[in-house]
């Protein structure tokens, strides 16, 4: 069925047939559905990889900028206008190996967007490289003995970035995806959505069986507001979790914070220039 | 002492020069003097020596000079480094003990002040600076209850006591500058008055709000971090976004954002970290998202040094970013244009959708100016994005090459930027067809770009055999100069503009006999881009690179060498 | 069909045609004939149309040429981006369903091959390449015990099975090629035998090697990631620390931490990550540590066109970072130059210690060629660094600027490098003297760089009245396009060297009457660099910058128009 | 005393009397000096800052290069000869601010170095605007109404990245910073070394005095092999703990897993181009 984040043509994808991709694009169109928002609202920032492709498929407003980049040109927008419902997208190349630094920082001004990273471990565009989150032995197109680097824990990291929400899902769980999505979407700050998902041609190791045997949900008695807790299960190894893994909603966000708002909620594109008032500034000075 | 006065204070990082220097100028300005101060830095926070100089003139001036008539010494280890410069009609004023037994043998004239003292009969040292500001203007002269009301103004907020303090301070410092009997002569004039005190930096800040900039992030670097410090200061007043960014890619990213959502934004950097942008400038050529970045140079290459002055990023802005793209890049010489063109680069990178480079230096930057209050009404800030319909397409294909900036949720369009090579509709393609429109239509901008290029500016005789060719910071010097110089065959062209180079270069640089380029920097990047551009060649190259600018009297002597 | 044959190769990305390619191509230079292939990508990993073009000569060629003389189908939707290539001539083998019926209608010859079900005959459709291999092969009468020794030899570790599948699939294929009767016939030269097939990537990781290059840090970007798997390959063998960086900027810095402790060190990125190494760039100059960086173009701005080709780089290397500092800048136009010029840039950057850039593009890297085996005793691999004494110093102020560089642990110096202006000794400096001392000594060593530059080559007449000028990638279409002119008034000048410019640049080109420059980007980058050394002029530019490289035809097309 | 650290000449530093910086280059020196290394053996790799200037005032090597980058040089060198012992130095806007990307990464290689972190909350040679560990309402030269975004926590995210060691030091205690210095240059792997240190020119709220009164050090009794127990103590706000935080050092390092040294140990320095077996390998082909 079209919904209004479908074009009239349906574009043809750039991703290989069986590609965890294709679920984590339905998914998020339909969570936006099912949230009743406008797509002339909501905006993807998205870096440059095949996840970061996601942009490209989905009709609504979008800035396909910089592989590593996607959470500055985030920010960037959701200051000037907070009205809009913003999405950084992106792979785990793209967000926690060249945007390392900016996944960082975005979550320590608990900008209110959310960040969704497609995590299948290894680099699928470039054609196979390990990942930040490649595990530990695997081999790949450049790491032909395998990886031996520590695999960044993207959640362990959110959690003691004080991040004010954090969840990991798995395209293969298509329901479920959809359940966290809509609540990061409808959480206020920083949201960290990181989906595993496999990626057929480089990640032979990771596949969907893999994920599906080494990952379990956290179950109601969890209590994700412990950030001890919630630290604790970000290391477990044996079989990963999924689920919402850490809130804490209690800080301002980002937009909240600016003074530029203070006097003036409307969007910086509704705002004329006073040149009187900066006539003034320099006589003043 | 006639008609151009220059005093100089030397001391170390932390003492307080600037807040001397900025309550003189103003005192000076106020009482009909024409002014110019600069300062000169040690890349430190305390210790080491920096020095300010203030000229005081009858004439409006915006040039360093080496001549010292006046030097205030405030720290042991202050004359050193300008030992050179001093003459014997230079005035020595400072503490006994600062001053080296080698500048005692009677070359120098100079005047002990024991400002220790002084101070601590105020009530400490801490007032060392007010009794020099005193002493500043008794030594011209100025009315005492004018620098009391200045005093009163800049200290009430720390209370009565402290306030008193300062004026007797300041009252010490008049008394012994006038006791000085320095025999100052400089002509007033009422006009003066009314003028306006303006570093770089705020001519930059002030140029960005008049352009109607909302939004800033950069990260800090000397000596560009002014501006967003000036924009913070007012970011409530003028509803600016303000914020530090974690490194400068994440500035120049977030610019881009800021711009996509319908803000006017901008960044202010360095040399290096202009160098980290260069991938974020590429990417605004592709989307065609407008940017402004502030470039206030200092010498390179690396680290170089932080607080000192050099043009030598020219290049790199010029060139800057993979691939091939439209760009404009602006270079003010003084702070009415400083004003005007960054006001102006916000409009031209709406109207364009492309980078524009406001191109400073360290020396403009940390100068001020007096200068004549400017008419706003002159400014006409212009947003060019446009209400979107059902059907809009992001990168049309025009005649001009400008496509029409939608801003999402204005109009009922979606608005699709895309850095890989897209179609009109914003989406990647790999058709080498649409490749080529697409790169044609980018490119095609210069053509409307270029034709409103702002033109070099001749300074001098309309007659010129001899030309001097000048751009951004080194305007001032080359202009007084030429002024001195006084030789009907020698005119200055100003360049405000360079990039694209102004329509009436090849014109004005043909005209001439005798063609001599300056430049702060070694291997004279603009002038390799005149010779690219319009085949002409230099006779003489005047070049500086070792961090400072030129001084007046550098230029007319090297003028003078052979013009 | 003779002497000149051009196959092309169309199906989708993860169908294996670069495996037929590699086993084609060394089939048939093992037979003895010329051969060239190139390959033109879709940005993705499976699906979407890619092509490879595999020239068959009796002659040396480098070149892409529009025409097809055989087009092998292997997936739907597998013609229409070539549809312009085809001519009445062209044969057109392929699975009947592949081939749209648009094409069936008479003017294209077209020669129906059931591969699925062979494929599947012989074992399932994974056999497809093998067969389309064989059938090649067939085409050509390559010897079969050979293609049968190919087989064994590239699937021996998959076990017999498999080994024995592939041989029925590549006689299947074999005997299906020579029933076709195409009657080709191509000269073959005992000589090629002896050769190598060598790609663009291949030749500048082998360069590297021989250059001493011991370690190796890059992130990721098409098409300049190859030389970095290259050399992960023969890590442990040669000895090669290989890391993969978390982004541009650890690559760039980590190559001079490495070259400050004694390695030979490179990175290999394209337009996006080389500019985000710019200041990376400028920090090599001041600590003056060698790096040497292989910058593989694409089409830009931005993200661009990843998997494309284009020349539009130039412009940001040759003014890279901020600041002013020597650089050189190599362009090999074929792998002979690929080996020699890489391998070359490791001991002019050591002696040195400067930026020196490998500049290629998509079209070279993606190519292979077959040439003569390489002398390597003409490669005199050099450490520069010096043993240190006691009082060593780092930057010794010298007449040709090149201070010795030492190495921690070796000697009893201490090694100190610094990014801040410095004095000799490595200390930061801010005083003037040393500071211009400084800019010159390290400016100064343009001097012998310039010296020593590789001449410009000359191909075709020595009478020339017309010159074409290319550099890089441009080099194989231009050298066969005057070829095939064979026209007395006509030379091709190939650089090389495209910075400094070689010194018999001037004369070159100042003999000719007509300057034609052929390059592939929109603005004629070289040119202007030419231009601003030289102030010559080109009376026509044969730009190209829509992702794909020149063909033959093009470029004859185009002399032929106005020459 | 002059140790085999100073230099004949006693040079003038750059530092503001009072500051932090004095001791802490005092204190390596003098524990240097005490572990009876060979300065020849030593490498400073700084960054840019007051911090990263102690490289210029030790008698040793250095590679004082860009901000943020100490790090990737500090691989580079150790990377080429595992020999050298390297220090990468440099502030807390060097290291976490411009360099925070690399700092997630050269953690991740466990590479063999020490990395000494100058925490002052502060940019001191910008003239004192934030830094990412600035306390949130510090008010700054920029963020003059006050820091609003959540403090960079260095301990938490060099344990959740799984570090090697992981410790924090203050400069007002210099018998206790030594020690935990030889101790981080003894440590086999990655060593952060956090040293807080009041800038008396631009941070007026994070005093010596400040310092002094929230920070105690952690005892005997705490098992700094336990991760979570370590987290527990990096999220400590009331008064912050100093001391060796977390110490893991089981992993190899990054020097032992390059396949460049698998056969052959020499430095990178002490080898030479064999072209015979290049031209082979060209051969091969
Ligand atoms: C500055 C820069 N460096 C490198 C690249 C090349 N590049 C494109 S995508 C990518 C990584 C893709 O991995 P990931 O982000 O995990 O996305 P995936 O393809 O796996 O979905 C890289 C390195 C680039 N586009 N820009
Ligand atoms: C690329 C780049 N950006 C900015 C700067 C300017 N800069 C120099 S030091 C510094 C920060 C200093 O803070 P920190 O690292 O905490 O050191 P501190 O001075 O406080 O010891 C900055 C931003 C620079 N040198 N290079
Ligand atoms: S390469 Fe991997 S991640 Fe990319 S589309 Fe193919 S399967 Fe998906
Ligand atoms: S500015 Fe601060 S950190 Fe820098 S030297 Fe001064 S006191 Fe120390
Ligand atoms: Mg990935
Ligand atoms: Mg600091």
């Amino acid at each position: 069925m079209k919904t209004n984040f479908d074009f009239d043509q349906i574009p043809e994808t750039a991703w290989c047939p069986g590609c965890g991709n294709f679920a984590i694009l339905k998914v998020i169109k339909e969570a936006f559905v099912e949230l009743n928002i406008d797509p002339m609202k909501l905006v993807f920032s998205a870096g440059i990889g095949q996840a970061a492709k996601t942009s490209q498929y989905i009709n609504s407003n979008c800035f396909n900028g910089l592989h590593g980049r996607a959470l500055s040109v985030a920010t960037g927008i959701k200051a000037s206008n907070p009205e809009l419902i913003v999405i950084a997208e992106g792979g785990d190349g793209d967000m926690y190996g060249e945007g390392g630094n900016h996944f960082i920082h975005a979550i320590r001004r608990n900008i209110d967007i959310v960040n969704i990273v497609h995590n299948n471990m290894v680099y699928g565009l470039t054609l196979g490289q390990a990942s930040p989150t490649s595990r530990k032995g695997s081999k790949t197109t450049l790491q032909l003995d395998g990886v031996f680097l520590e695999p960044f824990n993207p959640i362990a990291v959110a959690i003691s970035l004080n991040a004010s929400f954090v969840a990991r899902a798995f395209s293969g769980d298509m329901k479920q995806l959809k359940g966290i999505l809509k609540e990061a979407v409808n959480h206020k700050g920083y949201a960290l959505v990181d989906v595993f998902h496999p990626c057929v041609s480089f990640n032979k190791i990771n596949t969907f069986k893999w994920f599906k045997d080494n990952t379990y949900y956290v179950d109601e008695s969890y209590d994700n507001t412990d950030k001890m807790a919630a630290l604790e299960k970000a290391f477990e190894t044996d079989k990963l979790p999924l689920g919402i893994i850490y809130k804490n909603g209690k800080n301002k966000t980002f937009s909240e914070n600016l003074k530029a708002y203070k006097n003036n909620k409307r969007p910086l594109y509704k705002r004329e220039v006073n040149l009187k008032k900066v006539e003034k500034l320099l006589l003043s000075n | 002492m006639k008609n151009d006065i220059s005093i100089v204070l030397s001391g170390e990082a932390g003492q307080g020069i600037r807040t001397v220097e900025l309550l003189i100028i103003r005192a000076l300005k106020n009482s009909g003097y024409n002014i110019f101060s600069t300062t000169e830095l040690m890349s430190r926070v305390r210790g080491g020596n920096n020095t300010t100089e203030i000229r005081v003139s009858n004439k409006s001036i915006q040039s360093f000079v080496d001549k010292i008539d006046i030097l205030i010494v405030l720290s042991r280890n202050a004359i050193y480094r300008i030992e050179n410069r001093l003459s014997e009609n230079t005035i020595i004023i400072g503490e006994n003990t600062f001053i080296e037994d080698k500048y005692k043998d009677g070359q120098y004239k100079i005047k002990d002040i024991p400002l220790s003292s002084l101070a601590k009969e105020v009530g400490g040292l801490i007032y060392s600076n007010v009794i020099i500001f005193g002493l500043l203007s008794g030594i011209f002269n100025i009315n005492l209850n004018l620098i009391k009301e200045y005093i009163s103004e800049q200290f009430s907020a720390k209370g009565v006591n402290i306030t008193e303090n300062n004026i007797n301070a300041v009252i010490k410092g008049y008394d012994y500058g006038k006791n000085l009997k320095l025999a100052i002569q400089v002509e007033k004039n009422e006009e003066i008055k009314k003028q306006i005190i303006l570093s770089g930096t705020e001519s930059v800040a002030i140029g960005a709000l008049a352009g109607g900039c909302n939004f800033i992030s950069a990260y800090p670097m000397s000596p560009s971090t002014g501006v967003i410090q000036f924009l913070a200061k007012h970011s409530e007043e003028f509803g600016v976004v303000v914020e530090q960014a974690e490194d400068e890619i994440s500035a120049i990213n977030m610019i881009q954002g800021a711009w996509y959502a319908g803000a006017r934004a901008m960044t202010t950097t360095s040399g290096g970290g202009f160098a980290l942008m260069q991938e974020g400038i590429s990417n605004a050529a592709m989307v065609e998202s407008p940017i402004v970045i502030h470039l206030a140079q200092r010498p390179a290459p690396s680290t170089g040094l932080p607080t000192k002055t050099e043009q030598a990023d020219l290049n790199l802005a010029l060139y800057t970013g993979h691939g091939e793209f439209p760009r404009i890049i602006f270079a003010p010489g003084n702070v009415e244009d400083g004003i005007f063109l960054t006001q102006k680069a916000f409009n031209l990178a709406d109207k364009y959708q492309i980078p524009v480079i406001v191109l400073t230096d360290q020396f403009f930057i940390d100068s001020y100016q007096s200068i004549k209050p400017i008419d706003f009404s002159m400014f006409k800030p212009k947003n060019y994005f446009i209400k979107t319909d059902k059907d809009y397409i992001r990168y049309k294909i025009t005649e001009d090459g400008i496509s029409p900036r939608g801003v999402p949720m204005y109009g009922k369009g979606y608005v699709r930027f895309d850095s890989h090579e897209h179609d009109e509709g914003g989406f990647i393609t790999e058709d080498p067809e649409i490749r080529e429109k697409m790169v044609d239509k980018r490119l095609r901008k210069m053509e409307s770009i270029s034709k409103e290029s702002i033109d070099a500016e001749i300074i001098g005789s309309k007659n010129y055999k001899t030309l001097i060719v000048g751009w951004g910071s080194t305007y001032g010097v080359i202009k007084e100069a030429v002024e001195v110089l006084k030789d009907d065959d020698i005119a200055f062209v100003y360049f405000k503009q360079v990039y694209p180079l102004p329509n009436n270069t090849q014109k004005i640089l043909e005209k001439a006999k005798n063609r001599i380029i300056v430049e702060n920097n070694a291997t004279s990047q603009f002038g390799q881009l005149i010779k690219s551009q319009t085949g002409l060649e230099f006779n003489k190259h005047i070049l500086k690179y070792n961090g400072m600018p030129f001084s007046l009297e550098e230029i007319i002597e090297k003028l003078k060498e052979k013009k």
